[in-house]
């Protein structure tokens, strides 16, 4: 059969793999014969896996500008990602998508001021969109990145937040972690304090993501703050296995995350039944 | 990612003979996750193990897999080298093949393909394998021997001499065993019950040593360091703790024709009796089969002439248990049953003896008080004839396939003894070949030759006929001088291959150790480990684990003593991290473990968990106690839900190398 | 299934032989010379009684022709008791893959103690010749396994 | 039966012995009828329903429902009182949370039994004198009421009640039953056309687990197919094995757990004999280790679990049988 | 025009069909159920209303692999194991089944496309069969399917001495034009008196005035919130019998098999009525059995008709009315929702 079947997945080769925090790591992915796999949009995922260890969906982390390879920050937390916590460079892997819609980078955020709001290793998919934003930056306003974790050593992409984000005109970076840590002078407090604290101006546009707590919490923050609903987007990531919207598993109401989502207006997503 | 480090032994030619072994090392070389595969002459020597060790640091292993000799061979030498790499001991796997492959198959193609499968199965388990840590478990500071010969006496007396208590298991109602009835003994002819007999006082008077005369081993249960035995103490109806030994019952005793054992049947004893003036403990006994007063109830004799009261005709078998941290098997030999060799007319005259039963005769406590006179007419014989490898160095079924290694000694011995003392008796030996390796042996032989004059005739007799003047025709070939011969003989002496005690084979069960087809129990390692079994904790001593004369056996007692005091030694043994342990998440508290664990390692424990749909719930899990558990397995097959599982034999660990080896 | 060079059957034997009695046994007829066909393949554990009926079913199923398990004779269990319980489990499962028309002599446990190395290699060239005799398994295999 | 039923259960919740009632609801028809829990005499009244159709064991839903507070009144037939009894054993059900009543036990019809026979369309069944009248739109249809009993009633081993608070109706007696005659009748078949029987039966499989989800002695809190590290993890027979692996673990796991309560034969959509291999290993284990019948009390040992020196040799299996 | 086959020709028309591509009749089993099975000679048409599984099972297979994999080292190599399916004919699918493929096609065939439910699709033949004799599980036209009128590439409607044949599409016509020499021309004023008598049973069967109003993608927060759904769903056992008998679920898992030679991908029907369908590495979303009953008929009545404008998820097969263990159905499900 000469059709391409979603289903059939396509190869890459992990080329770097980076430890981002004890339990995160990032791999770089590119084509056997060099170059992405594939393109995507910022909040766009694809399935990754080994074969005989399992398959499951990731959020691609590296921004579209990225010409040369994909990036997904991984946290270790089952059988695959254990699988892939230990593999080494050159391995390759099965890799099929992109799927799922994106943050509306190109329509509705296109010339908002941005707040960005993410805990833990809900960077992943944010940081794909605060890159993109970063290369595309006339296209965007104000751009402030709230950004907690557990510790300092639980940051995602710590490095590259100070060495480029911070340095970066136009974008402000606020960094807390949960408790106070020897050497760290920066903020102490959870992810949704810590927005209420800065107050933000109610005219941006919020991407949130992170667990499930920190961004109930938010967006209860928010709305105290005077933000609406259809200003705050948010990824979602329930079981997968298709992708596509036919195996039937990752539904809230009649919304296929892999198909519907996994970027959601929070209004759209109010909407649905809780049952995330 | 695992980094799993293969290596293949060529064990000298062992494997490599018959398995190509770079063959092997360069397909395992190509199995998930082994990122070094070669090959070495000796794995288990120190630069073997070096390879390990190196391997292990250079290439960060995080797991093993050698392909060499039986895991039961090597397991713990390679588990030593990794830990001594930093690597856990049990991320090592052994793939037998060479017990289980290069000396069992022939053709090199199709044992290599089945070393490399073996390595594939062990290469996939060692996927799977976790580090374990071994928890400890106490040595129980007391040894049993197993026989009271010269082995088991020497082997107690070592261990009591160390300072730890130990009890000597004997079969019959006194220790001494063999050399007890030896007249002599070779090369020194010093006498043997002069140089035996102090040591079996000694270990009636060592008060670390406990002599269970008269008892078998009915049971043995636990392992290394916490052995569980039960012994019986067969009933011999004289009470231990109140008979002195005095002989008067024996001496009045009206059965007194009961043939005599320990004078190999050629007297006559008593139904009641002390085996040998020196026994050990020197302690009557009754034998059932004679005893009037047990068969028919009328009599009872020594009851009324002991003064002590010692005599119990109600006396029955009493079992006793007792715990041991070592045991050590000393169970000896006898010489083989020879009635079924016609040609040498055993059965039809009493002038064609045993060699131990011309020990008797020649023996100043024997039935002829050292005077040798021939069995049937008590006249002094002019003409013996000697024949060796009686059963030894046989093909039938009827003889043994191995050299019995004492009785060209013992001949030459007994030629030189006679020629000594009778210097009219003529004396041959007919013998395949003279075997004298040991020190002052040959010289010992020579001298029976060349001094006393014995007529040693290479050749073996082929029949024996007793003729109408008493005489024995021994007929026989003279291979040297290519003739045959006749010999009018006055006696005939019989060199009877030796062979196990009766009793080892179903002991050797007990303890779960290996036997080889003669019933002679396997040493651990022919070279290395000589007196240890396979099975931690049971050592070997003396004859019972292949003929012995007596200088090899007392230096194997006290080898297998020293092994023994090693182990004693410790307060504690590593235990076996293999154990049990149940998923608590998907334990259903049925009990089905708990039922068929030997061990009563599980308990069950109610026990608050958070369940998925956040309530909390109260459930009856099982639990292991790993210090109990020893690891059958019996539980995981018994768990429906397979919540229980086994470190070590871990279920996807079978299930892998089920795999790999059905590839 | 294995097919050699002369494209003979060749089974594929899984013996299951627990460490103290029969995987010793084993050994001595390595220590003994004593051959047995290359077609047997010796998975170790610790006692009979850790067999799984999974693990039987789960070998036919990767394409073996035939699963012995070996153990310590009926009393002689290292573990006192294990091989009481192998031998209901697995004389019931026996039963259960006959009635289920799995030809019987695919099947089979036979107690060897770690003195029968005779016994061990008499056993496995006997069971050997036993299913070379019935064929490739061809009831309980997975076809998805099965070797091209 | 029905009213007496309702009556004593509305008495019981009055007076507070229980404060839930576990029995059937009727049903969309007149033998579609759903295992319910009742907590009020209303609810009683309006749906409580026993009848010939009434067939479905109750034992297992003691599992869940004692793991909550209070006290719950069961309905159980003799059949189900062994199941009972058997997850009293594994600690299962906390027996003080269940108030047993004891209720005759069938036979129980099988609509699909009478479905077999063309009948269809079916409004309402009634029994005259063992003889079915089934009124349907294509008109009245009947039918001998033997004809029409559920396989699990087919060959009754027991009208027993084991276990029980009060019984309502007489006590039976253990029955001398006919049940192994299927077994027998397969064991001395040739081992080809056993496989040929088992291969036609067991490829009907869609694997629906409804045989493992409504057996009473399966009750892991995860089964071994569920769970990704048993190693036979599966979800559809993707291959004849995997058909015949399930079906023989699933037998073997409740072997000498089972006690034929026929369960697993009564829901299977495809009319697999699923009993027929659990009363194989009954069949096994009472000829080979004395006669054992699950459920029958909480103490005796399961026969898996232990054993006997002088036990049969596996070697049993290839000296007996056909051929 | 319609054509005729009469009942003593059906033998040979399967004959001839099953000459050129593989052919599936509905016929009965020993056990008195009746399974679709590859046409042999002399094997009959069965009469039964509908088969024990449904007609999916031919474009949606209960396992099908996908794709293989060969491991080396670190590398992977990703075998494509399609072939091109040959064609073959279903005859005798019932209006329900019929329905149920449509369902599936907006499942399978929206973009991106199934290309193995596809392929299937591409080269399957439906003969539909009319109803004359529902039964009282059946309430198909509650559904708005037309049981004397099932669809399909060619319909076949049964008259007593024989049946008629009418082409829907033009693969349809194809396989009429195939046996045109066995057919002969039909009365048709018999087809009109069948169907007559047919439609005036839809009328009396007990299910007939079932309602699908409380239904639709419109009343999904109600629904989902009813109170009702702890009542129902109490005795659900959690087996799989509902949605691998039912012709329009259509929920799959993938798995891996490694077959020791390489790794092969299937997928395999799944239910969301099973506990580990939604489970994740951390966490699951529909921890009780409650959640998964009622994700089970919210999809068919809710969630479908939300994305399909309106179009419900249930042919009205009546299915699980028979074979549910615990007697819990989709019916009494609608019954105790209605809003009155």
């Amino acid at each position: 059969m000469n059709t391409n079947d979603t289903l059939i997945p396509l190869l890459g080769i992990v080329t770097d793999i980076r430890q981002d925090t004890p339990d995160v790591k990032t791999f770089r992915v590119v084509a056997p014969e060099g170059g992405k796999v594939f393109e995507h949009m910022p909040g766009q995922c694809a399935m990754l896996s080994i074969p005989g260890v399992g398959e499951a969906m990731f959020s691609i982390t590296s921004s579209p500008t990225n010409t040369e390879f994909m990036e997904f920050s991984i946290k270790k937390c089952g059988c695959l990602t254990n699988w892939l916590h230990q593999m080494d460079v050159g391995q390759m892997i099965t890799i099929r998508g992109p799927y799922g819609n994106a943050f509306p980078v190109e329509t509705e955020l296109k010339g908002k001021n941005l707040l960005f709001v993410a805990g833990g290793i809900g960077l992943a998919p944010l940081r794909s969109v605060i890159n993109y934003v970063r290369d595309n930056r006339s296209n965007y306003g104000n751009v402030r990145i709230v950004y907690g974790s557990r510790s300092k050593n639980d940051l995602v992409d710590y490095q590259e937040i100070i060495d480029e984000w911070m340095k970066d005109e136009g974008i402000e970076v606020n960094l807390t972690i949960d408790n106070p840590q020897e050497g760290w002078d920066g903020h102490v407090g959870f992810v949704p304090d810590y927005v209420k604290e800065l107050n933000p101006s109610t005219d941006s546009t919020v991407l949130v993501c992170g667990p499930p707590v920190m961004i109930k919490f938010t967006l209860a923050g928010l709305k105290e703050l005077g933000f609406e609903e259809t200003q705050v987007y948010t990824t979602m990531e329930l079981r997968m296995k298709c992708g596509v919207g036919k195996c039937g598993r990752c539904n809230i109401g009649d919304k296929y995350v892999c198909k519907d989502g996994p970027v959601f207006r929070y209004d759209e997503l109010s909407e649905l039944p809780d049952e995330y | 990612m695992q980094r799993i480090g293969v290596f293949v032994c060529h064990c000298g030619t062992n494997i490599a003979a018959t398995v190509d072994v770079k063959a092997v090392a360069e397909a395992l070389g190509h199995e998930p996750g082994v990122v070094i595969s070669q090959d070495y002459q000796y794995m288990c020597s120190e630069s073997g193990q070096y390879l390990i060790k190196d391997a292990v640091k250079e290439h960060s292993l995080t797991g093993i897999v050698v392909c060499s000799c039986s895991p039961r061979m090597h397991e713990n030498t390679f588990r030593k080298a990794a830990a001594a790499a930093g690597l856990n001991p049990y991320l090592v796997e052994i793939a037998n093949i060479r017990e289980q492959c290069s000396w069992i198959h022939k053709e090199i193609a199709t044992a290599t393909e089945k070393a490399i499968i073996l390595g594939r199965a062990a290469v996939a388990k060692v996927h799977l394998n976790a580090p374990l840590t071994a928890g400890e478990s106490p040595v129980v500071k007391r040894a049993l021997v197993i026989g009271g010969g010269i082995a088991g006496i020497q082997t107690a007396l070592d261990i009591a001499e160390a300072g730890f208590e130990v009890d000597i298991v004997e079969k019959e109602p006194t220790i001494g065993g063999k050399m007890a009835q030896i007249d002599k003994t070779f090369p020194t002819l010093d006498c043997a019950a002069c140089i035996l007999t102090p040591k079996m006082v000694e270990c009636a008077q060592n008060d670390k040593i406990t002599i269970h005369s008269f008892s078998e081993i009915a049971d043995v249960k636990g392992f290394v360091g916490n052995f569980t035995v039960t012994i019986k103490k067969k009933a011999r109806f004289v009470d231990e703790t109140k008979c002195t030994g005095c002989g008067l019952c024996t001496e009045k005793c009206p059965m007194k024709k009961v043939p005599n054992e320990f004078n190999m049947g050629l007297d006559n004893r008593t139904a009641v009796y002390i085996p040998f003036a020196q026994a050990v403990p020197k302690v009557a006994a009754i034998d059932p089969d004679y005893c009037l007063m047990l068969k028919n109830g009328k009599c009872g004799v020594c009851s009324k002439v002991c003064s002590v009261g010692a005599i119990d005709y109600k006396q029955t078998d009493k079992f006793v248990e007792e715990k041991y941290g070592a045991i050590v098997v000393a169970t000896g030999f006898n010489p083989i049953k020879i009635d079924k060799y016609e040609e040498f007319a055993y059965n039809q005259s009493p002038d064609v003896v045993t060699s131990l039963e011309l020990e008797r005769l020649m023996n100043a406590a024997g039935p002829n008080g050292g005077t040798l006179l021939r069995p049937s007419d008590k006249k002094h014989p002019h003409t013996i004839v000697f024949v060796q490898c009686v059963g030894s160095r046989c093909d039938d079924e009827n003889g043994k396939p191995y050299c019995s290694k004492i009785c060209c000694m013992y001949t030459a011995k007994h030629a030189m003894l006679i020629r000594e003392k009778y210097p009219d008796t003529e004396v041959y030996v007919f013998y395949i070949d003279v075997r004298t390796p040991g020190k002052n042996f040959d010289e010992f032989y020579r001298r029976a030759v060349e001094q006393y004059g014995v007529h040693y005739i290479k050749g073996m007799v082929g029949k024996v006929t007793p003729k109408s003047d008493g005489k024995l025709d021994v007929q026989a070939a003279d291979l040297l001088a290519n003739e045959q011969l006749h010999i009018d003989a006055d006696m005939v002496v019989l060199a009877a291959a030796i062979e196990p005690d009766k009793s080892a084979r179903p002991l050797a069960t007990m303890l779960t150790t290996q036997m080889d087809t003669n019933d002679f129990f396997t040493e651990a390692h022919p070279k290395l480990r000589p007196v240890e079994s396979a099975t931690a904790g049971i050592f070997l001593s003396g004859a019972c684990q292949g003929p012995k004369d007596i200088p090899e056996t007392v230096a194997q007692a006290s080898a297998a003593a020293a092994k023994a005091i090693g182990l004693l030694c410790k307060n504690s043994i590593t235990c076996n991290p293999c154990v049990a342990s149940s998923d608590e998440l998907m334990c259903n508290g049925c009990s089905s473990c708990e039922k068929v664990c030997p061990y009563g390692a599980i308990t069950y424990i109610d026990k608050e968990f958070r369940m998925p749909d956040k309530t909390t719930r109260i459930r009856r899990v099982a639990s292991v106690n790993p210090a109990v558990c020893q690891g059958c397995g019996a539980c995981t097959v018994a768990c429906p839900s397979g919540a229980m599982d086994l470190s070590g034999f871990s279920n996807s660990q079978i299930m892998a190398e089920v795999d790999a080896i059905c590839k | 299934m294995q097919v050699n060079n002369n494209n003979e059957f060749q089974p594929l034997i899984v013996a299951f032989c627990c460490n103290w009695c029969s995987y010793a046994g084993a050994d001595l007829s390595g220590t003994n010379r004593l051959n047995y066909p290359t077609n047997v393949k010796i998975i170790r554990v610790p006692c009979s009684c850790r067999v799984n009926p999974m693990f039987i079913l789960r070998a036919f199923q990767r394409g073996a022709d035939g699963v012995i398990l070996c153990g310590c004779h009926p009393g002689d269990c290292h573990y006192t008791s294990g091989n009481y319980f192998t031998r209901r489990r697995m004389t019931l499962l026996f039963s259960m893959l006959d009635f289920l028309g799995i030809e019987r002599d695919r099947t089979r446990v036979e107690w060897v103690s770690a003195a029968e190395g005779a016994k061990f290699a008499a056993t496995m060239n006997e069971f050997t010749e036993a299913v070379r005799k019935l064929g490739p398994n061809r009831r309980l295999e997975d076809l998805r396994c099965r070797k091209q | 039966m029905q009213e007496a039923m309702i009556k004593r259960a509305k008495e019981l919740l009055a007076d507070g012995t229980v404060d839930r009632v576990m029995g059937w609801k009727k049903g969309e028809f007149s033998y579609d009828h759903t295992p319910a829990v009742f907590t009020s005499a209303q609810e009683l009244d309006e749906n409580f329903v026993c009848d010939d159709f009434t067939s479905a064991n109750l034992s297992k839903y003691l599992v869940k429902e004692t793991v909550r507070d209070g006290k719950i009144l069961a309905f159980l037939k003799p059949c189900d009182t062994y199941s009972f009894n058997q997850l009293v054993k594994e600690y299962r059900i906390d027996r003080e949370k269940v108030y047993v009543i004891g209720i005759p036990g069938g036979p129980k019809l099988d609509i699909e039994k009478i479905r077999a026979k063309g009948i269809t369309g079916i409004l309402n069944i009634r029994n005259e004198n063992y003889t079915l009248k089934i009124e349907t739109i294509y008109g009245v249809s009947e039918m001998p009421f033997y004809e029409a009993i559920g396989v699990k009633c087919e060959s009754c081993k027991s009208k027993k009640h084991v276990v029980y608070d009060e019984l309502i109706g007489e006590d039976g007696e253990v029955l001398d039953s006919n049940r192994f005659d299927m077994v027998e009748k397969l064991e001395n078949m040739t081992s080809q056309e056993r496989y040929d029987f088992w291969r036609s039966e067991l490829s009907k499989c869609i694997r629906c687990n409804a045989c493992r989800t409504v057996c009473p002695a399966c009750t892991c809190e995860k089964c071994v197919f569920e769970n990704p590290d048993s190693g036979i993890e599966n979800k559809a027979a993707a291959d004849s094995f995997e058909e015949n692996m399930f079906h023989i673990i699933r037998a073997f796991h409740v072997a000498g757990r089972c006690t034929d309560c026929g369960e697993c034969s009564r829901v299977c959509p495809e009319n697999i004999p699923l009993h027929l291999l659990n009363r194989k290993f009954i069949k096994d284990i009472n000829s080979l280790y004395g006669t054992y019948q699950a459920g029958e009390n909480t103490t005796d040992k399961a026969p898996l679990n232990e054993y006997k020196m002088d036990d049969c040799e596996a070697s049993i299996v290839h000296e007996r049988g056909a051929e | 025009m319609l054509r005729k086959i009469t009942a003593a020709k059906l033998d040979q028309l399967f004959e001839a069909i099953s000459g050129k591509q593989t052919l599936y009749i509905p016929t009965d089993r020993e056990d008195g159920a009746a399974e679709f099975r590859k046409y042999e000679s002399g094997m009959k048409l069965s009469n039964a209303l509908n088969t024990v599984r449904s007609a999916k099972d031919f474009f949606f297979p209960q396992t099908e692999n996908l794709v293989a994999f060969k491991m080396e080292g670190k590398k992977i190599e990703v075998k494509d194991i399609r072939k091109e399916c040959e064609d073959f004919v279903i005859f005798g699918v019932r209006a329900c089944d019929a329905r149920s493929f449509d369902i599936l096609d907006k499942v399978y065939l929206v973009d991106p496309v199934d290309s193995f439910y596809k392929n299937r699709r591409d080269h399957g033949t439906v003969v539909t069969m009319a109803c004359t004799r529902p039964a009282e599980t059946c309430f198909c036209t509650a559904f708005g399917i037309n049981p004397t009128m099932p669809g399909g590439d060619v319909t076949a409607f049964p008259v007593g001495d024989g049946f008629f044949f009418m082409a829907n599409t033009e693969k349809g016509e194809k396989f009429l034009a195939d046996i045109d020499d066995l057919l002969e021309d039909g009365d048709l004023s018999r087809l009109a008196d069948v169907q007559e008598n047919t439609r005036n049973i839809l009328k009396k069967l007990p299910l007939a005035n079932l309602s699908t109003d409380s239904f639709g993608g419109d009343k999904l927060n109600e629904l989902f919130n009813s109170d009702k759904w702890a009542g129902l769903s109490e005795s659900c056992i959690g087996c799989g019998t509902c949605t691998f008998v039912c012709p329009t679920c259509q929920c799959y898992d993938i798995k891996d098999f490694n077959t020791g030679d390489g790794i092969v991908r299937f997928r395999c029907w799944d239910s969301c009525m099973y506990s580990d369908f939604t489970q994740m590495a951390h966490g699951n979303p529909r921890v009780s059995q409650l959640e998964r009953f009622r994700q089970r008929f919210m999809h068919k009545l809710v969630y479908i008709p939300a994305n399909n404008n309106g179009e419900f998820g249930c042919v009205g097969c009546g299915r699980c009315l028979q074979k549910c263990p615990i007697s819990m159905n989709i019916v009494k499900v609608m019954k105790a929702l209605e809003v009155k």
